[in-house]
Formats: structure tokens, C-alpha cells, sequence
């Protein structure tokens, strides 16, 4: 088994590569080829977890080596050595079982919902790229393979986000993805410097195993410019801006993409550099912040969205501040984080495939205040999203309570003041996030119809989607109910992950609490949630039209001004440091280039007369060459 | 220079044999001259005129004359093998059979595609 | 008493006969015979492929016309592969065999190999005839008829095709193999004009702008036999100082010769005005970007990537195996030369208009690269250059082959005179001006992208073998202690991947040429081109990518016997 | 008589035939020089055979005249096809390629 490694990212690659050499002409087939190298990579990932259920300690960790690109042997004092292999540990294996079991339930739900679009063959072909891309990342085993594949998911995110990209606002949305996520690449490969140069590899072993020696500085850079790249790609504060506008890609992308998987790569990256964090504290109390932020940012944006998905991507973003959280808590929390993020995988990419669903029902509607009542239209979609929303508010039993409570638990547990802020910021966000998820369900399920007709004058009429795309949603919902629990017993997710992330601390709760107090206030948090959303939006009329609303609501709908934040902050003064540059640059370093580069132009301009043509005149270049030759051959001798 | 001297008493002797003859031709011999006795040759095939500015000889002439040249000179390769025939042996004889052979695939070739055909 | 008086008074001349005629030699050989041991399995892919082209030549005299093609393009395509198996089946061999006239080692064995490979690719060039719809031939219907007369017509009418290319290139190829396994210099001589003179004909053979192609083959051939005069007087000054061709003579007498090295240096620098003007290297590069330009597109591909190949294996084999003693005196000269061809390739190249020309001048900055392996005098230099050869002929390959399909358009009427219709559009020439090339990532997206690989090659843009190639090159000319040429070399690629990147922006940001309505047009070629184009897009990709196994290859295979 | 004397006559035939082929206009000609140049070298050989007294330059020169002879034939048909097309030998007048 160990030697098919290879295959988990292969099988989708190959996927890919056929689909997007094939051309027009696998059109026929194309979605199904697509299908079966997800599903055919999930296959393999869930043997490889079962070799591993049959071995033991450190057998568990497993180990392929493809090939070495570009060895240069030990010339300096680090000889560069850029391997291509995998590494196949408890904690890969969480994410390739997550990242091939949802990307075929999208895959085949992906069938149903492109099958209007005469560009599914090339949808396929992306998708499967960017499931190979995602393996790589996850299963690399060192930073510069790792880096490969965190680029290759930025690459399938702009190609899907843009998919559309005669609209306007979805090229937009992905040029926006791709320039905010290169701030965090610049993080990721300033990281994978100063690894070399502090460690002189970038193998995971050798990094962690050499980073005590390193001084702290170091490891605080190194921890920074993880947590930037974290940033990036994982869409917290403060490069949140670009999730809310991705969710102009296809619906299936924002699900397996945008909430399941590349997003929680950031989440990936500082569990995985784990030792580097453990020992810099001053790091680690970064990503706390970061994380506390944006749980708190996220779910304030997502109660003012009106647009089902963008307050959806909201609740992203604040779920994944829970996670980034997590990991920042040190020992405490890893195992949490990730438990988390697996969850969350679940019950977001069940929620956003319910909101496929429901758009696909409402001719691509998706403002939530257009809908209303659509409980009876659509059964399973309404099923299986009021799992989706138990999970996410943390009802027990359903699995958000297990894997949100654990992490408000280990905030509180850090202690000190720290401890209370991040604890009740998590609290906080436990209660925010049960209001907007109430809202949404009332909005679309619940209460009259508010239905409005096309240009066309055509009243929508929602319909139950086909069973494609029902079987994914069904299984999502069975992960976002039991998941949670199964993960819970005898501690079964933390002690897998042990290996890994290091033995658990166990944190010790200040000031009274206990684990099952904690408990009843979050509940309570969430109850006093939901309870606001129905007597706001459940017992009167929903407005068609969005009131003009508080100042805090204005804000949160405009992403409590992350743009604006990020045009006066960073755009103007980048444009005027630009025009300052480009100034500058005109008129003196483009002096010299243009200069120089007029001399090489002018230089071959004139040598090129040389060339007249006439074979006597290269007869004669030929023969004072031989002359010089001969002439200087011996005049180095005399 | 004496091993030459036979060499040029045998030249000053030829030399002064034609002069003679020639000489003596022309002093001895009647004189009536008609057109046939005008020609280069007299008999034969005629002479073709020469054209004006030196001229231009038809391709056919630079075709046969490149073909001669090619495979007479091939002929190098055999005269020293002629001469130590004996010492070289079969292994000579064996090599340039393969020799001669490839030159006949040579030959074939330019015979099957007109290269030896005047028209 | 003149220099040379003095020079070869004690040479290990004739002691007693210094004063006398010339009529004495036969005194000297004795009179007993042994035939020479010829190991004919290393021999074998050369005779493979020289008896390819004689059967190619009883094809050409003994089938009628109509149906030699397939026979053609059948006997030359096993000839090489079979070539190939022999070549593989040799590996590890290290012998001098044929009266040490040749020798088969780890360097002739990868250059024979990466020669076949080229010459297979190549040879699929130079069969596409096109496919039903349009006519690719490159070649004219026959070589004899003038361009523009009645006679060419009624030739293309008859639908002749000049099919003697196929054993022409044989010949060409089997010189090829024979070049870099040569063991004395006269060896070397006969191989560099058996693979030359095919490739004069060859380059004046082409179909369309048959002046251009002429006038190519005539500055060719007398370039090209003026530089082999001057290789052979190099032999000759080796032979007068050495008393011997042998490569590995020639490296005794420099060491144990107590005489002063005028003769041999003479000889050396002569020699290698042969050598550099095949690699064409500055200042012998003149008929480069004419001969490129002017002849027939797979040809141009042929002679650009195996031509180069064997001629850098001569030069590594002279170098090492028969001068390693002159090291001092002629790796300066070399460092010149070298300097002058990147700097003259790269500056030159900027201002091309012609595609073929271009590639042409960055096949001179490419042979610059080249000569910092050779230079280097260590075997990864050695191992570099032949890793560099392989992967830059590969992609040129590539290159040339695009080159073969962007076409001119003719508006109305073909060359078969019946121009009446005005809406009709026949296929033209190749598109050459680099103008036509104008949005063709919009035209032919497939085509532009596998440009765009070639391009990145070249310029040595990682993940394709260019940078692979490129860094080994370097680092072993760092290692041979050749560090400002490796910055000339920096420089030059950086000037260098200015023009292969407008390449690339050219083909995907400018607008398309609309003159007169119909612009260039992309042909759709029959599979042999499509085989040629995917295996060089690959192979240029892998090793790239995958660089490992053939840079192992090649370090395995930097032996020579002497 | 003293060898070095022909080596002398080669050098400056073998010079002679470069400048030949340096200034001379017609394709026929300058191909002469060239082949003037490789007889040059012949001579040579056979010089350099005589004194070391050793056979090889001797067989270098029959190869070479061999070669030489190919090469004429060679060259001819390039020559003659050019002529037949542009109705000149000159190699001044075959120019298009350039610059």
C-alpha cells in the first residue's frame, strides 16, 4: 500500500491532464472521468488509513520517495536537496480521507449542478486539479513540495472563481483571490528561506528535529511569515477580503474550496510547524489574535449578508478564526483545531451544497431576502441544512458541540487574562454565529414567500434537485450529525493525532469553571442566539428590501470595510509609492535599463550589417578568425 | 642529378626525333592543300565550333566528367592493395570486395537514373 | 635556419635521409601483415546506418518513383531505431577497435544514442508529406529543375517527390556517429565530411523560396569546405609534430616531446577552426543564421540539433583525450571564443525579424553554453555538456518543428495555376517573419503553448531541461574555475530571454496580422510531425522535471578510452 | 634537397588558395582555391610522411584526394543549380540572405 501513495494525487492529476489535453472531445465523458479519479483517489486514501489502523506507533508513519529534483551535492554547507516525496502520518491522512471523501461527494453533486454548462468538461478538469494540487500540499513531505502544492490550490481557486469569467465581478473576484493569496505566498517562500538558511534542509524531519537550535528571533520569523501565509490562504484578518467576493465561483467550488478544504490549508501549515511554534510563544500569541479577530469579524459579517453565500463565506471565515485560534493555543488545542476543521468540513460544505440547492431551485437567486418558505419545496435540502445549521450553532449532539466547545474550553484554559479575552471572544462568536445561522434558516425556509420574478416576468418555481446532487448532501449531513460524537469517544481524534501534534496539555480552567459549566454557558450563549434571530426575523415580516439598519449593520454588509480598509491602507499609498516609483523608475533606473538596452539594441543594429550576406566577406571573418586563433594560441605560449 | 641525366638525354633524343620529322616533312613534302586537309582532324567526327565568349558546354559534359572523376578515383584505394595483394591476404581481398560492391551500388544507382545515357 | 628548420631537425624525423628525394618510402614497410581485429559489434550502429542508406540507394535506383516513399521512410526509420538497440545494447563498452581508428566508450555512446534519438525525430520532420487536405512536403519535386520553369511545373504536377533525402540523411547521420567515436584525426576528417556533404545538398533542396535555399546550400558548402581545409592543414601540422593521427599519440607526444610547440599549437588552433565552425561558434559562425534560414525547415532542425551534438563530441574527445597536455594554452582561446559567441549570439538575436534567423543566432548563444562544459576540463563538465547537448537538441527540434507549420496563406489560386476562384486559400511557405506570429496563442492555442515550452527551454526558465541544462553547465564551469565566463553567461541569458520571451508575448498579447484578410494560417500535420512535436514537448518537460535519471545517465556515461 | 622547402611551397599554396578564395568572384573558381588549399595540404603530408618516414600521411593524402573528389562533386551540383537558376556563378550576386 505504502507504494501508492503516489496515486492519491496522481489519479486526480491524470484526471486533469487528460481532460484539459483531450480538449472538446472528451466533453461526453469528461464529468465521469473527473468523478471517478476523485472517487478512485478517495478509494486508495481510505486503504492507506486502514494499513495504517493495522500498524502500530511509529509504523503508522509512512513514506514514499518519488525523485530528487535537481540534487546539488554537497558543494556549500548545505547541500540544496529538493526531493519529491510523500509523507503519510495520522495527520495527512485526516485531511486526504477529508479532502478525497468530499471532493467526491462535490464531484458527483458537481454533475447535477454544471450540467447546463457547456464548460463542464473543463469544470471537471479544474476541479480534479486542484484536488491534486491539495494532496500534494497535504501529503508533502517537506516545505518545497508543500509549496508546490499550495500554489497549485491558489491556481485552481483563480481558474474556478473566475470560471465564470465573462461576468465581470467573477474575473474580478478571482484576480482579487489571486493578488490577496500571492501577500501570503510571499510569507510562505520568505518562510522557506529562512528555514534553509537557518536549517539547511527543507525536510519536515530535519527542520523540527534541528529547530530547538535555533535562536528565538528566527523561530518568531519563521512563525510570522508561516502565520501571513496562514493568512493568505485561509482568509483571515487581515487578507480575509477575498473569500466573500470568491463566492462568485460555481456554488460547488465555494463548497469544497472555500469552506472544505484549500481554505484550511492555513490551519494545515501551523499545526504541521507545530515545533516551530512550541517554541516561540511570542508567535504563537499572534495567531490567537489573528484567530480571535477574525471569529469574531467573520460572524459579524456573515449576520449582515443578505447574499445566502456571502454570509455563508462569512461563517467560513469565523470558523476557521476558531481553528487558527485552536492551533495558536499551543499543545492545548491541535488536536482541537484540526477536529474542528474536519467537522466543519463537513457540516459547511453540507450547508453550501443546500445553498447550491436552494439557488439551483430559485433560478440562481441568492439574495436571502427574495426567498421565504421553501420548507415545502424542497425537503431534503431543507433536511439536511437544518443539520447542517445544529452542527454549525453547536447543538449537542451534533458535531459542531464537540469541536467548538473543546476549543472555547482550551481558551479559557490558557490562563491569565489572555485566557479570558480569547475565551470570551470564542464564547462571543458562539453566540453571534447561532443569530446569523437562525436568520438564514428563517429567511429561506421559514415564514411567507417572497419570491420575486425574473426579467422575464417567470415566478420562480423551486423544485427538489436531482439525486446527484441530493446523495452528496444526504452523506454530508450524516457527517456533520455524527462525526463530532464518534470523534469524542474515549478522546479517539486526540489521541490519533497524538503522534503528530505532540501529547495533549491539559489546560486547567481559572476561576471556578469547569468543563460541564463552560458547557452550559456556551449553550446558554446559543440559545440567547437563536433567540434573538426568531423574535427579530422569525415572528414579524422580513422586509424585501433591506432596511437602512444600524451603523454596525451597514458596516458588517460593506465586510466591516475591509475593502475600504485595504484601499486606504494599503492601495492609495501603494499607488502613489507606485506612481512615486514609477516616476523615479522613468527617470532614472529605466535611464540606465532603457539606456543600456538602446546600447545592446543599437550594439546589434550595427553588428548585423556584419552579416552582408556575401560569402567572401564570411570567408574572410573565418579567415582572420583562424589567423587570430592561430595567433593567439601562440602568442599565450611565448 | 645523375640518376636523372639518362632521363633527360632520353628527353633531349625524343625531342630532337620530332623535330626532325616534322622538319624534314616539311621541307621533303608536296604541298596540296583542299578543305578536308584544312581540318583539325581528318577524319572522324567534326569538330563542334566553338561559340562566342568562350561558350558554355551543355550539362551533360560536367555530368559524365563528375562521374568519371568519382569513380576513378576509387581507383586509389586499389593500387596499394594491388601491391601488397600478397601480404594483405583474404583480409584484403574480403575488404575491398565490400569496397567494390558498395561501389557498384553506386554504379547501379546512377545507370538506373540516366546519369549514364547521353540523351 | 627558419623556425621550422629548427623545429623539425629533431624531430623523431628521418635521421638518415634528411637531404634526399622523396622516392624512399616503401623502404619502410615491412613486409609482414596482420589483419586488424575489428569488434564489430561496437561498430554496428554506424554500418546499421550506412547500410540503411546503401539500400536506401538501390531503393532510389531500382523502385519506380510513385512508390519509394513508404520504402524510404520505412528502411530509414529501422535503420536508426535498429541503430539505437545496438547503441543500448552497448552500454558500459570502452574499446578502441578498427586499428584504434575508433573508439566506443561512455561519451560516444551517449552522443550516438542522443544523435539517433534526433535524427528519428528529425526524420519524421522531414517525411511529413502532409495530410490529404494540404501538402507539407518540404523538399522540391526535383532538385535538377529550375525554380519558376515549366519543368518544375510539370515535376510538382507529376506529383514527384524527391525521396533521395532519406539516404541523404542517413549518410549525414552515419558521418554524425562516426564523429564523436573518431580515435585519429583522419577518422574525424572523412566523418565530418561524410556528414557534411549530404547536409550541403540537403540544404538546397527545399520547395518553396528555392533561390534562398540555393543560395544556402552554395554559401554552406564553400564555407564549409573552406573550414575543412583548414581542419585538414591542422592534421597535418598534428601529424608532422606527433608522427601519428592517433588521438592518444598525439597526447604522448605533447607530454614526453622535448621540442618547442609551435607545430602542434599551429596545428591545434587550425584544427579547431574546423571544429568551431561546425559548432558554429564566433568567429566561424557567419553561415550560421543564412544556412539556418535558407534551408529547408527540418532540415535546419536536423543540422541545428545533431550536427551540433557530433561536432561538441569531437571537439570533447580532441580536447581531453589528445590535448589535456596543452590545457594552459588552449582554454584561453576557447574562453575567448566562447565569450564572443554568447555575447554576439544574444545581442544579435534581439533584433531578428526572421523565426528561423532568431533560433539561429540562439543556436549560436547556445554552442557559447555549450563551450563553458568543454572548457571546464573535469568530467562533470564533460557529463554537463552531453546532458546540455541532449536537452537543447531536443527542444530545437520542438522549435523548428512549429516552425514547419505556421503557414503563409495564399488568397486564390495554387501552384498549380488555376487561380480562378478569388475566395480559395491555399496553404503557402512557412510564415517565417515574426510578424505573422501575432496572436497565434489566440489562432492555435495547443501549437502556441508547445512554442512556448521550446521558449522557456531556452531561455532556462526552471522546470524545463533549459534550466536544468543551464545549471549543470554552470556549476561545472564554476568548478573548472571558469567563473567570468559563467557571468558572460548570466548575462548573455538574461539578454537572451528577452527575445525568447517577446516570442511568447507576441504570440499571446499582440494582436493578430490582418493584412489583406487572409493572415497565417496553422496547418494540421500528419501524425509523424504530431509524434515529433509531443515526444520533444515531453522530453524537454521531463527533463525538466524529472532531470534525475538522464543527469545520471550522463555522468555515468563521462569516460573515455583512450 | 631540404623538406623543409616543400612544407615552405605547401604553406604558401595552402595561402594562395585561402586568398583565392577571399577574392575571387566566381562560385568555380573560389571552389578551385578550396580545393587548392586541401592539395596544399597534400603536400604537406606527404612532406611530414617523408620525414618521419611512416606511411600514414601518405594514406591521409589518398583519403583526402578521395574526399576532395566528392566534395567536387558535390559542390558542382550546388554550383551548377545556382548558375541554372540565376544565370551567374558569382557568389557576389547570391546575397539574399543577409543582415
Amino acid at each position: 500500500m505504502e507504494s501508492l501513495i503516489w496515486l492519491v494525487p496522481g489519479l486526480p492529476l491524470f484526471g486533469a491532464a487528460i481532460l484539459l489535453l483531450g480538449g472538446k472531445r472528451t466533453n461526453a465523458w469528461g464529468h465521469l472521468l473527473g468523478c471517478l479519479a476523485a472517487l478512485g483517489s478517495f478509494a486508495l486514501a481510505a486503504g492507506l488509513f486502514f494499513t495504517m489502523l493495522g500498524k502500530h506507533g511509529a509504523a503508522r508513519s509512512m513514506h514514499q520517495h518519488l525523485y530528487s529534483w535537481v540534487p546539488v551535492p554537497g558543494t556549500g554547507q548545505h547541500p540544496f536537496q529538493a526531493d519529491v516525496a510523500f509523507q503519510l502520518d495520522q495527520l495527512s491522512v485526516v485531511f486526504i480521507l477529508l479532502i478525497t471523501g468530499v471532493g467526491s461527494l462535490i464531484h458527483i453533486y458537481s454533475i447535477g449542478y454544471m450540467s447546463h454548462d457547456p464548460e463542464r468538461r473543463k469544470f471537471f478538469s479544474y476541479l480534479n486539479l486542484f484536488l491534486a494540487a491539495m494532496l500534494i500540499l497535504v501529503l508533502a513531505d517537506n516545505y518545497l513540495l508543500l509549496y508546490v502544492g499550495w500554489e497549485g490550490v491558489g491556481l485552481a481557486s483563480y481558474l474556478l472563481i473566475g470560471f465564470w469569467q465573462a461576468k465581470p465581478s467573477a474575473a474580478a473576484a478571482a484576480k482579487k483571490a489571486f493578488v490577496v493569496n500571492r501577500v501570503g505566498d510571499v510569507g510562505l517562500s520568505i518562510a522557506i528561506m529562512l528555514m534553509f538558511v537557518t536549517f539547511g534542509s527543507f525536510n519536515f524531519g530535519t527542520v523540527f528535529g534541528t529547530a530547538g537550535g535555533a535562536s528565538k528571533g528566527t523561530l518568531t520569523a519563521i512563525g510570522i511569515m508561516l502565520l501571513l501565509a496562514a493568512c493568505g490562504k485561509s482568509a483571515q484578518f487581515p487578507l480575509q477580503s477575498w473569500l466573500g467576493d470568491a463566492m462568485e465561483g460555481p456554488t460547488p467550488v465555494s463548497a469544497l474550496i472555500h469552506a472544505a478544504t484549500m481554505v484550511t490549508a492555513g490551519v494545515y501549515l501551523i499545526v504541521r510547524s507545530h515545533a516551530i511554534f512550541d517554541l516561540s510563544p511570542t508567535a504563537r500569541l499572534l495567531v490567537t489574535i489573528v484567530g480571535a479577530i477574525t471569529l469574531l469579524f467573520g460572524a459579524i459579517v456573515g449576520c449582515a449578508k443578505d447574499d445566502i453565500k456571502k454570509s455563508l463565506a462569512g461563517s467560513t471565515m469565523s470558523q476557521i478564526g476558531y481553528m487558527i485560534l485552536a492551533a495558536g493555543l499551543g499543545p492545548i488545542g491541535y488536536a482541537f483545531a484540526i477536529m474542528h476543521l474536519v467537522t466543519h468540513g463537513f457540516f459547511k460544505a453540507g450547508l453550501f451544497l443546500g445553498a447550491g440547492s436552494v439557488m439551483h431551485g430559485m433560478d440562481d437567486e441568492v439574495n436571502m431576502r427574495h426567498y421565504g418558505g421553501l420548507r415545502k419545496y424542497m425537503p431534503i435540502t431543507f433536511g439536511t441544512f437544518f443539520l447542517g445549521y445544529l452542527a454549525i450553532i453547536g447543538c449537542p449532539p451534533f458535531s459542531g458541540f464537540y469541536s467548538k466547545d473543546k476549543i472555547i474550553e482550551a481558551a479559557f484554559s490558557k490562563g491569565g487574562t489572555s485566557g479570558w479575552i480569547l475565551g470570551g471572544a470564542a464564547l462571543l462568536g458562539a453566540l453571534i454565529t447561532a443569530f446569523y445561522m437562525t436568520r438564514m434558516v428563517i429567511m429561506t425556509f421559514f415564514g411567507e414567500k417572497r419570491w420575486v420574478p425574473d426579467a422575464e416576468g417567470h415566478e420562480p418555481h423551486p423544485h427538489e434537485s436531482p439525486l446527484s446532487m441530493g446523495l452528496p448532501m444526504l452523506l454530508l449531513a450524516v457527517g456533520s450529525v455524527a462525526a463530532g460524537f464518534l470523534f469524542s469517544m474515549n478522546s479517539a481524534f486526540v489521541n490519533w493525532l497524538e503522534p503528530v501534534t505532540g501529547p495533549r496539555a491539559e489546560g486547567k480552567l481559572p476561576g471556578g469553571l469547569n468543563s460541564t459549566t463552560l458547557s452550559i454557558i456556551t449553550l446558554a450563549a446559543v440559545a440567547v442566539g437563536v433567540a434573538i434571530a426568531v423574535v427579530k426575523y422569525g415572528t414579524g415580516k422580513v422586509p424585501a428590501v433591506a432596511p437602512r439598519g444600524s451603523f454596525i449593520t451597514v458596516a458588517a454588509r460593506k465586510d466591516l470595510y475591509g475593502d475600504a480598509f485595504n484601499e486606504a491602507a494599503l492601495m492609495r499609498p501603494g499607488q502613489y509609492l507606485t506612481r512615486t516609483l514609477v516616476y523615479t523608475d522613468n527617470r532614472g533606473v529605466d535611464g540606465a535599463i532603457n539606456g543600456l538596452a538602446a546600447l545592446v539594441g543599437g550594439t546589434s543594429g550595427r553588428l548585423r550589417r556584419l552579416q552582408t550576406g556575401f560569402v567572401r566577406s564570411y570567408a574572410l571573418s573565418m579567415f582572420g578568425g583562424a589567423a587570430a586563433l592561430v595567433a593567439a594560441i601562440l602568442f599565450a605560449k611565448l | 642529378m645523375n640518376s636523372y641525366a639518362p632521363i633527360l638525354v632520353l628527353g633531349g633524343l625524343a625531342a630532337g626525333f620530332a623535330i626532325f620529322s616534322v622538319v624534314s616533312g616539311m621541307l621533303t613534302g608536296p604541298k596540296r592543300y583542299n578543305r578536308a586537309k584544312l581540318e583539325a582532324y581528318e577524319c572522324g567526327i567534326e569538330p563542334t565550333p566553338q561559340p562566342v565568349g568562350g561558350g558554355r558546354f551543355p550539362v551533360k559534359y560536367y555530368l559524365t566528367a563528375m562521374l568519371f572523376i568519382i569513380f576513378d578515383i576509387e581507383i586509389v584505394f586499389l593500387y596499394p592493395w594491388a601491391v601488397r595483394f600478397d601480404s594483405l591476404g583474404w583480409f584484403g581481398l574480403v575488404e575491398m570486395v565490400f569496397f567494390i560492391l558498395t561501389v557498384f551500388v553506386a554504379y547501379g544507382y546512377v545507370w538506373r537514373r540516366g546519369g549514364l545515357e547521353w540523351d | 635556419m627558419s623556425v621550422l628548420t629548427s623545429l623539425l631537425a629533431a624531430s623523431p624525423g628521418d635521421p638518415t635521409n634528411p637531404g634526399g628525394g622523396l622516392g624512399g618510402a616503401t623502404s619502410t614497410v615491412t613486409n609482414t601483415f596482420t589483419a586488424p581485429h575489428v569488434e564489430y559489434r561496437a561498430l554496428m550502429p554506424m554500418l546499421v546506418v550506412f547500410g540503411a542508406a546503401t539500400v536506401g540507394i538501390l531503393i532510389e535506383a531500382f523502385l519506380p518513383r510513385t512508390r519509394r516513399y513508404w520504402p524510404q521512410v520505412g528502411v530509414s526509420l529501422a535503420g536508426v531505431v535498429v541503430a539505437f538497440c545496438f547503441v543500448v545494447a552497448n552500454h558500459g563498452m570502452a574499446e578502441t577497435t578498427a586499428a584504434d581508428a575508433v573508439s566506443v566508450d561512455g561519451v560516444t555512446l551517449f552522443l550516438q544514442g542522443t544523435i539517433l534519438l534526433l535524427a528519428l525525430l528529425a526524420l519524421l520532420l522531414v517525411a511529413e508529406r502532409g495530410t490529404g487536405l494540404v501538402d507539407l512536403d518540404a523538399f522540391t519535386a526535383q532538385g535538377a529543375t529550375t525554380p519558376g520553369s515549366g519543368g518544375e511545373r510539370a515535376a510538382d504536377a507529376a506529383g514527384l517527390r524527391t525521396t533521395e533525402v532519406f539516404p541523404l540523411m542517413l549518410f549525414s547521420v552515419g558521418g554524425m556517429l562516426l564523429f564523436p567515436a573518431a580515435n585519429d584525426l583522419l577518422t574525424s576528417f572523412v566523418a565530418l565530411e561524410v556528414l557534411s556533404l549530404p547536409l550541403y545538398l540537403l540544404c538546397g533542396l527545399a520547395r518553396r523560396r528555392r533561390l534562398l535555399s540555393q543560395e544556402a546550400a552554395m554559401k554552406y558548402f564553400l564555407l564549409g569546405a573552406f573550414s575543412s581545409a583548414f581542419f585538414l592543414y591542422g592534421v597535418a601540422l598534428l601529424y608532422g609534430y606527433a608522427g601519428s593521427v592517433r588521438l592518444s599519440d598525439i597526447a604522448t607526444a605533447i607530454t614526453s616531446s622535448p621540442h618547442s610547440d609551435v607545430l602542434v599549437l599551429a596545428g591545434v588552433a587550425l584544427l579547431a577552426v574546423g571544429l568551431l565552425f561546425k559548432v558554429g561558434a564566433v568567429p566561424f559562425h557567419a553561415w550560421t543564421p543564412d544556412v539556418y534560414q535558407g534551408a529547408p525547415t527540418p532540415i535546419t532542425a536536423f543540422m541545428a540539433a545533431a550536427t551540433k551534438v557530433a561536432a561538441f563530441g569531437a571537439l570533447l574527445r580532441i580536447t581531453y583525450v589528445a590535448l589535456p597536455g596543452l590545457r594552459w594554452d588552449w582554454r584561453p582561446v576557447l574562453w575567448g571564443v566562447a565569450i564572443l559567441t554568447m555575447l554576439v549570439g544574444a545581442i544579435l538575436a534581439i533584433t531578428q525579424r526572421d523565426i528561423k534567423r532568431m533560433l539561429a543566432y540562439s543556436a549560436i548563444l547556445n554552442a557559447g553554453y555549450i563551450l563553458l562544459g568543454v572548457i571546464s576540463t573535469t568530467s562533470k563538465g564533460v557529463s554537463s555538456t552531453l546532458f546540455y547537448l541532449a536537452a537543447y537538441g531536443f527542444a530545437t527540434i520542438g522549435a523548428f518543428a512549429v516552425v514547419t507549420l505556421v503557414r503563409e496563406s495564399v488568397r486564390g489560386g495554387s501552384d498549380s495555376g488555376d487561380g480562378g476562384e478569388e475566395d480559395s486559400v491555399t496553404v503557402g511557405g512557412e510564415a517565417t517573419d515574426l510578424s505573422a506570429w501575432a496572436g497565434l496563442g489566440r489562432r492555435s492555442p495547443l501549437l502556441a503553448a508547445c512554442f512556448t515550452v521550446f521558449m522557456l527551454a531556452f531561455a532556462g526558465i526552471p522546470l524545463t531541461s533549459g534550466f536544468t541544462g543551464k545549471f549543470a553547465l554552470f556549476t561545472a564551469a564554476i568548478d573548472g574555475g571558469a567563473w567570468p565566463l559563467v557571468i558572460v553567461g548570466v548575462i548573455a541569458s538574461a539578454a537572451a530571454a528577452f527575445f525568447y520571451v517577446r516570442v511568447i508575448v507576441l504570440m499571446y498579447f499582440s494582436e493578430p496580422l490582418r493584412e489583406q484578410g487572409a493572415g497565417p494560417i496553422v496547418v494540421v500535420p500528419s501524425p509523424m510531425t504530431t509524434v515529433a512535436l509531443t515526444v520533444t514537448v515531453a522530453l524537454t518537460i521531463a527533463l525538466g522535471v524529472l532531470p534525475q535519471m538522464a543527469l545520471d545517465l550522463a555522468d555515468k556515461a563521462a569516460y573515455f578510452v583512450q | 634537397m631540404n623538406p623543409d622547402n616543400y612544407l615552405f611551397l605547401s604553406a604558401l599554396l595552402f595561402t594562395i588558395g585561402a586568398f583565392g578564395v577571399l577574392i575571387r568572384r566566381n562560385a568555380i573558381v573560389v571552389f578551385m582555391c578550396v580545393e587548392l588549399m586541401l592539395n596544399a595540404v597534400n603536400l604537406t603530408l606527404v612532406t611530414f610522411s617523408r620525414m618521419h618516414g611512416d606511411l600514414t600521411g601518405q594514406v591521409i593524402a589518398f583519403f583526402t584526394m578521395v574526399v576532395a573528389a566528392a566534395e567536387v562533386v558535390v559542390g558542382l551540383a550546388i554550383i551548377v543549380s545556382v548558375f541554372r537558376t540565376r544565370r551567374s556563378a558569382s557568389v557576389d550576386d547570391a546575397n539574399l540572405l543577409k543582415y
